[in-house]
């Protein structure tokens, strides 16, 4: 509390929510000039802190200073106005107004009484300069990737004049590399200017990169809040899992070597499949018992692919065969029927069903399978549900818990679950460790390894290339909406990302 | 200014025919079993006499109304005929039809312009159907009674004047003790009954209904069989004199059915054709009604045409 | 160049549709009923449809705001204005007492409204649905009938009609003026102020606009409180053109708005369209009624299912044009 | 314990607001009118004994509502609204009345057709035209909504401003009077002393129950109405669960029009059910089913169909004017919002838990 170089010091934080406690007596303080990890499996409780920080939640206990003075945080417009500056998980900003707006709204220049437009674009364009991309400020938001809109979402962060805090929860989520790095000296820049930076990630790399110190939580609880340099990493691992790192290693390498090969039926063969403007064609294989890997820098053209396997889109060249019997029928139920199950990359719009219970959300699918007549008994339901919450740890109150209360990461082993209810031949996984902790990262990786050696055939897609590679039997690189290579498994790092950029 | 001529001789006069006219009629609504068959009176005559008929709808609103009134206007018709919802607020476009040259005539309903504004009014005297209900009621119960009143659409002039001369004529030993609106409607004439019922027990309570109009009166019977009345228990007299009327005579609910005749189509026409040919016409016309009572409403019922 | 192009097209396309339509649709009843032709059916249309515009715009506004916004009180508010104002001036008092306090009271029951959407988690059909009852409800309370107004400076607003230089015998009202005037505002509003631009990026995403700082609260207190505005001035206006009061005027008023603003190319879960879109909508939905009175043989029912049937046309259009946009 | 979670079942379930909603104006009513609960047997000349009084009336008047409020809870549930309900019973009820009268063509109707229990086809075929008239309205709503793209509002907004004109082009303008007696039978008749229509709702609301519960539509819907894409990612066709619910809520706006025509023994395009969509979605509302879809109960909305039919009798019964009705309903609405707002919910959050707790401590 006496400490003067404390910008925000919380201490005492409780919040509960119906059936589950989120915050438990957690201190937190921040210093000026720093920047603070906050790390924890999914469900510890990282974004419920930043929250009741910035406002959006109401602590039930609990006190926050700013500056040395007690402060009550009453809404993220006032939280702004107290000077910190937020860049929420999952990007929240308005698609249908330009990027220039989404930058500057709430503190756009005005000249006589109306906002001056021209000058608000040069200023968006100015922040957005500053952090390299390539942008039309006074087009809509919505035109652009996820990886711009997080861009923007950080612009605008930054663009707070004022901001002594600065949070991030998660904001390298979707970005590449070259992105990260970009934002990691911006955010150095900010450090170096006295400003004090919250950084929530599930990259122990980058923690290690750029955090000066450490907060570990866990269930909600407080571990301890650490020096970076003072704490080696698999003592974090452990300290967040209650485990270490080398079991976890342990589980993962269990991969077997068996190389087998001789099983090398075809279940999935795509012939110069492609939709024009989206993907051109491809032609693509998967065998039984095996998992491809595909990997392609943001915006490649590895979701709309899949999205065509899958039949969410419909293709207009090629053909598609699946098990094989060749595929007139394009939609996610025919896909189902055959066998074949997406779990999609947009958890929140395209996967979880928010208000409906953990139960519900799981039996979906294998109930699409089976149509409207053919229900599923409730005890069948529960048994179904109760089976997977286990299998994958998932940690919920009970079955009946509505998805939307859990955290990110626990939202994504239900929908997880769901594609695995159906029992799949051909699982696709578009994404599915984004924002997961190493934990279920490494649960889910074991996950496929052993689906595959069920005689099941994977499509793994993943911006992690180390978590590709260690999964996958073949890896096919995408690079401009068209398939450009494919590698075994021995294939190593570099070639891979030469590959992706293009550069041979 | 309002010095164009209040109404201009057509270009035809005086040897206009039919055939010459173009008569614009901005019929309010179809509501109730009366309207359409003035709508059908209109539709029909004009057929038969070769009239142009402008006709439109206005689903019950003034603004409808008036909006079809200047499109006529725009259209030079030669004559217009207004039924006019409510009698307010006519003033601007009556105004803009006079100095456009052409002469209004209202149906119906009654308006509370300025006179000067239109040529002519036809229509039934509400307030003397509200009389005559009334003579009904001091005939069959000399000796005082008490009575409901089931009223039509709140504000119209059919259901202020039926109100209006029901008061005047009705005995003093004869009480309302209740009244409340049906607008006009079956449907919802019938919860309105049987919120009466709940209330007020009949033959006890209350011996007889005034209702303004069939289609209420049609609606009233239904509640009145579902809660256990007879035809004859109470002495019922409406208003319209429509076959649904005659039906509920012949039935023996109604003991009398006041005529309000919706037959104006030949009667106007002959009117508009006058102020084409600019001869003169009597400002306030009534229309010929009497009243029908169940003795021979079945040898009636069948020559009814509405 | 052609990127220009295609940038206006993508900005404004929609917009420039709804003005095709509603040229085609004028021009053919010009071509059907040359009577239609007259410079005053044109002027007739703003005259006619004054208040239904002023509530679309703020309709426009409410459903921008998005979360389902949407205000089926206007109608109410119209009758309950007029019904107020006509029993006050009746009493006797001054209409520059009695203006000013409908506009309060409009302003009033519409942040009313917007508090109980906002701080009760009410949906806005359910909220406004209550206002529409309350208000039209009161305007019976006032007077079950119809209430005549003699003021005399209403009666001058009413009967005064304003010759538009140039064009022979066409003219307007001086209550026709104020549907184009709150149309200005509401253009610099959506445009080129914070509470405007608020509102679109609420419309697309409240929780967004939450986290991004930006006053939702607010705002959506404040956009009921403009629609209530706005159908306060229709209110006047009704009554000063009708010269009276009366508890069914604009009876489904709201629902003529609705499709005036949906014609108008916007779209109901929010943040999508515009006002000028709006007044198109209100000119395209004047239009097709006025051709259906200028036939004039066509029976009563034919003008519902008309009416029905082009604005299915006009949103097929618009759609049709939605989609193409989103694929480019 | 067990009490408490008890206790906090029926808190939890949809159907405590509409409930304690009704209990209120029931308990109002024991207050001010005690005549109201009154219920005798009176002796009917058709169908012999049957019961009669207030509640029964409430019951049987407010049948059509229940009926639009079930399949209007279901198109909720898919985040949908169905504006044009009054408008299919209207065109229900026309097609009866006019297949009774074959006034099709264009004159006024002829006199012939008074003759007393006369038609002009089978009583069956017009309860099935009737049907199919509605069930087809619901289908071309479902087919703009689910195929077309066209927001709910304003694709049934459509039906809604065309559906009368129909109605009145079926009808050729006039309000058709029915002097077929056996059609009287839906809305008047009786069956062991309860009105015909009460059976018929709790037949519809069986089947919906059925259909919606015990097979995985409710689910497809509830999931439609929380977010179409992931359901749509599932593999569930949510076009064809918009379509069903759409033409669902038809079906059941066309048998609300036969009982409704039969009940006033007349088809009339403009006035048949006329701003029954606004009560409909209402009584939905009541039943906690949320406007933006997901969640329902068909039986909470049924409720709450009842409890507004229940108010409107009462404020007839205190002899309030019709027109005044609106203001009285705005209170209800009022009172709805109150009831149902996250504040009073907490509040007696609180009162219900402080209860149990000292239920805890006496066991
Ligand atoms: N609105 C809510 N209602 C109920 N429970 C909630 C709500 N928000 C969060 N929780 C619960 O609070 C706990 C902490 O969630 P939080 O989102 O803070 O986790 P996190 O550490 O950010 O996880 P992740 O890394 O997966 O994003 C979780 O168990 C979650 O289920
Ligand atoms: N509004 C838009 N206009 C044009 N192109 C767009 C627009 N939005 C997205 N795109 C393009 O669509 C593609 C989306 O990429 P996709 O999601 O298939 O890539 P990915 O390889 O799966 O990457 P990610 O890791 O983001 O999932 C990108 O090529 C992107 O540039
Ligand atoms: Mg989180
Ligand atoms: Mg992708």
């Amino acid at each position: 509390m006496n400490n003067p170089n404390n910008i925000v010091e919380m201490v005492g934080i409780t919040k509960s929510f119906p059936g589950v406690v989120a915050l438990e007596d957690v201190d937190f303080s921040l210093r000026k000039g720093e920047i603070h990890a906050l790390v924890g499996e999914n469900g510890a409780g990282k974004s419920t802190l930043i929250k009741i920080l910035t406002g959006v939640e109401q602590p039930d206990r609990g006190t926050i200073a700013l500056d040395g003075k007690f402060v009550h945080v009453r809404s993220p417009q006032h939280s702004q106005e107290l000077g910190i500056s937020t860049v929420y998980q999952e990007v929240n900003l308005c698609t249908n107004i330009s990027v220039a707006e989404n930058i500057m709204l709430g503190r756009e220049p005005h000249r006589f009484g109306s906002i001056h437009w021209k000058k608000m674009n040069e200023m968006a364009q100015h922040a957005i300069d500053r952090l390299n991309i390539d942008v039309d400020v006074t087009k809509p938001l919505g035109n652009y990737s996820i990886a711009i809109q997080q861009m923007v979402a950080i612009a605008r962060a930054l663009e707070v004049l004022s901001a002594k805090v600065l949070i991030l929860d998660e904001p390298t989520s979707s970005l590449d590399i070259q992105e990260t790095n970009l934002l990691f000296d911006v955010m150095r820049r900010l450090k170096s200017e006295g400003i004090g930076i919250i950084f929530i990630t599930h990259f122990l790399d980058q923690v290690y990169q750029i955090a000066d110190r450490i907060t570990v939580l866990r269930n909600g609880k407080l571990v301890g809040s650490y020096e970076a340099s003072a704490l080696p990493r698999f003592e974090l691992v452990a300290k967040m899992l209650g485990r270490s790192l080398v079991e976890l290693d342990a589980m993962a390498k269990e991969k077997s070597q068996e190389e087998g090969g001789e099983n090398k039926q075809p279940l999935v063969e795509a012939k110069a499949l492609g939709l024009t403007g989206t993907l051109k064609p491809v032609d693509l294989q998967i065998n039984a018992s095996e998992v491809l890997g595909i990997a392609g820098l943001l915006g490649s053209g590895r979701t709309e692919m899949v999205s065509l396997i899958y039949g969410v889109t419909t293709p207009d060249t090629g053909s598609l065969v699946v098990d094989g019997k060749e595929v007139t029928k394009f939609s996610p139920l025919e896909s189902l029927k055959r066998g074949v199950a997406l779990c999609p990359e947009d958890r929140k719009a395209e996967g979880v069903v928010g208000d409906l219970t953990v139960r519900e959300n799981i039996i979906l699918a294998l109930q699409a399978r089976y149509g409207w007549f053919k229900f599923i008994s409730p005890q069948k339901q529960n048994e179904i549900a109760n089976k997977y919450i286990q299998m994958l740890g998932i940690v919920t109150p009970s079955p009946e818990q509505l998805v939307k209360n859990l955290s990110g990461g626990n939202q994504q082993k239900v929908i997880l679950a769901r594609w695995l209810a159906t029992n799949p031949k051909v699982l696709i996984l578009d994404e599915p460790t984004r924002g997961i902790d190493v934990g279920a990262k490494t649960e889910i990786q074991k996950l496929v390894i052993q689906l595959a050696e069920e005689g099941k055939s994977c499509m793994f897609i993943s911006s992690e290339l180390d978590e590709v590679m260690r999964v996958s039997d073949r890896i096919a690189v995408l690079r401009d909406r068209s398939k450009v290579a494919e590698y075994a498994n021995d294939v190593d790092e570099k070639t891979l990302i030469q590959a992706m950029a293009g550069e041979v | 200014g309002n010095k164009a001529p209040a109404s201009e001789k057509a270009s035809c006069a005086p040897n206009c025919k039919y055939t010459d006219m173009t008569f614009c009629y901005p019929q309010l609504g179809a509501e109730s079993d009366w309207r359409t068959a003035n709508t059908a009176s209109f539709k029909e005559t004009a057929g038969e006499l070769g009239i142009r008929l402008i006709f439109s709808d206005a689903q019950q609103k003034q603004e409808n109304q008036i909006s079809a009134m200047r499109s006529c206007i725009q259209q030079e018709v030669d004559v217009i005929g207004l039924p006019p919802v409510v009698e307010d607020g006519w003033e601007a476009v009556l105004t803009e039809a006079k100095n456009a040259g052409i002469p209004v005539i209202i149906v119906d309903r009654s308006v509370s312009a300025s006179p000067d504004l239109y040529a002519a009014h036809i229509g039934s005297d509400m307030k003397l159907e509200g009389e005559r209900a009334a003579e009904e009621f001091n005939k069959h119960f000399p000796n005082g009674a008490k009575v409901l009143e089931l009223s039509g659409t709140t504000g119209s002039g059919a259901a202020v004047g039926r109100a209006e001369g029901f008061r005047a004529k009705l005995n003093p030993n004869i009480e309302i003790i209740d009244s409340q609106t049906g607008n006009f409607t079956r449907a919802e004439a019938l919860p309105v009954m049987q919120a009466f019922l709940q209330k007020y027990k009949p033959g006890v309570d209350f011996q007889g209904i005034f209702i303004h109009n069939d289609d209420m009166g049609i609606g009233a019977i239904e509640a009145l069989k579902a809660a256990g009345v007879k035809p004859g228990d109470l002495f019922i007299v409406s208003v319209d004199g429509t076959r649904g009327g005659f039906q509920a005579m012949v039935d023996g609910w109604f003991q009398a059915d006041v005529e309000c005749n919706p037959l104006l189509g030949p009667q106007v026409y002959e009117m508009a054709l006058k102020l084409m040919n600019g001869e003169p016409i009597e400002r306030e016309v009534l229309t010929n009604e009497t009243v029908y009572y169940p003795d021979n409403a079945a040898e009636l019922l069948p020559t009814r045409k509405y | 160049m052609i990127e220009r192009i295609k940038t206006f097209v993508a900005r404004y396309g929609a917009l420039l549709l709804t003005l095709v339509i509603f040229l085609s649709v004028y021009f053919a009843g010009g071509q059907l009923y040359p009577a239609m032709r007259k410079p005053q059916v044109f002027f007739n249309l703003f005259i006619n449809d004054s208040s239904l515009l002023l509530v679309s715009i703020g309709m426009t506004m409410v459903i921008l705001s998005g979360g389902g916004g949407i205000d089926l009180s206007v109608g109410g508010m119209i009758a309950l204005v007029s019904t107020a104002s006509a029993a006050l001036l009746r009493a006797g008092v001054s209409p520059f007492i009695v203006l000013p306090l409908m506009i309060v009271m409009g302003v009033a029951l519409g942040a009313l409204m917007g508090w109980i959407i906002q701080s009760l988690k009410v949906q806005p059909f359910i909220a406004t649905l209550m206002g529409l009852f309350f208000t039209r409800g009161m305007a019976y309370i006032i007077s079950l009938t119809s209430v005549t107004i003699t003021n005399d400076v209403y009666r001058t607003f009413a009967l005064t009609p304003i010759h538009i230089p140039f064009i022979s015998k066409a003219y307007i009202y001086p209550t026709t003026l104020v549907g184009p005037i709150m149309l200005i505002v509401a253009i610099y509003l959506s445009f080129f102020t914070r509470f405007g631009r608020t509102i679109y990026a609420m419309g697309n995403n409240e929780q967004s606009a939450m986290l991004m700082g930006l006053p939702v609260a607010r705002t959506k207190i404040l956009v009921y409180a403009f629609s209530g505005l706005c159908s306060a001035l229709a209110g006047i206006v009704f009554s000063m053109s009708l010269l009276a009061g009366y508890g069914q005027f604009a009876t489904g008023m709201e629902l003529d708005a609705i499709a005036s603003v949906v014609i108008g190319g916007t779209s109901l879960s929010g943040g999508v369209g515009n006002v000028i879109g709006t007044l198109f909508g209100v000119l395209i939905h004047g239009t097709i009624v006025s051709i259906l009175q200028f036939n004039g043989t066509l029976s009563s029912w034919w003008t519902r299912i008309g009416v029905g049937v082009l604005t299915l046309i006009a949103i097929g259009i618009q759609s049709i044009f939605s989609v193409k946009t989103k694929r480019s | 314990m067990k009490q408490t979670t008890f206790l906090k079942k029926i808190r939890e379930s949809q159907l405590f607001w509409p409930l304690v909603a009704w209990a209120l104006i029931l308990l109002f009513n024991a207050i001010v009118a005690p005549g109201f609960f009154k219920l005798g047997i009176i002796e009917d000349p058709v169908y012999g004994k049957r019961l009669y009084g207030n509640l029964v009336d409430i019951f049987n008047n407010g049948a059509p509502l229940m009926l639009v409020a079930i399949g209007m809870t279901l198109v909720i549930a898919t985040g949908g609204v169905d504006l044009s309900v009054g408008a299919v019973i209207a065109i229900s009820a026309a097609m009866g009345a006019v297949l009774i009268n074959p006034a099709l063509g264009n004159q006024l109707i002829t006199n012939d057709i008074l003759t007393r229990n006369a038609t002009n086809t089978p009583l069956p075929i017009i309860i099935l035209a009737d049907l199919a008239a509605g069930t087809l309205c619901g289908l071309w709503n479902g087919l703009l909504v689910s195929r077309a793209k066209i927001q709910p509002m304003v694709a049934t907004l459509i039906l809604m401003v065309a559906g009368r004109g129909i109605a009145q082009l079926i009808t050729n303008g006039q309000i058709m009077t029915i002097y077929y007696t056996p059609y009287f039978w839906f809305g008047n008749g009786y069956i062991l002393g309860l009105p015909v229509s009460i059976y018929i709702v709790t037949a519809v609301l069986l089947l919906a129950w059925l259909l919606v519960r015990k097979t995985a539509i409710g689910l497809f819907i509830e999931s439609v109405g929380i977010n179409t894409k992931s359901t749509y990612y599932s593999g569930i066709n949510e076009k064809n669960v918009k379509l069903l619910a759409y033409t669902f809520c038809g079906f059941c706006g066309a048998i609300a029009g036969l009982i409704l025509s039969s009940y006033v023994h007349s088809a009339d395009g403009n006035n048949n059910g006329l701003n029954y969509e606004l009560d409909a979605i209402l009584s939905v509302v009541m039943g906690g089913t949320l406007m933006t879809g997901g969640r329902f109960s068909l039986l909470a909305s049924v409720i709450g169909a009842v409890v507004i039919w229940t108010f409107t009798v009462t404020v007839y019964s205190l002899g309030v004017p019709a027109n005044a009705l609106l203001a009285a309903k705005a209170v209800l609405v009022l009172l709805v919002i109150l009831l149902y707002s996250d504040y009073s919910r907490r509040l007696t959050n609180r009162l219900f838990e402080r209860r149990g707790s000292q239920h805890d401590r006496a066991n």
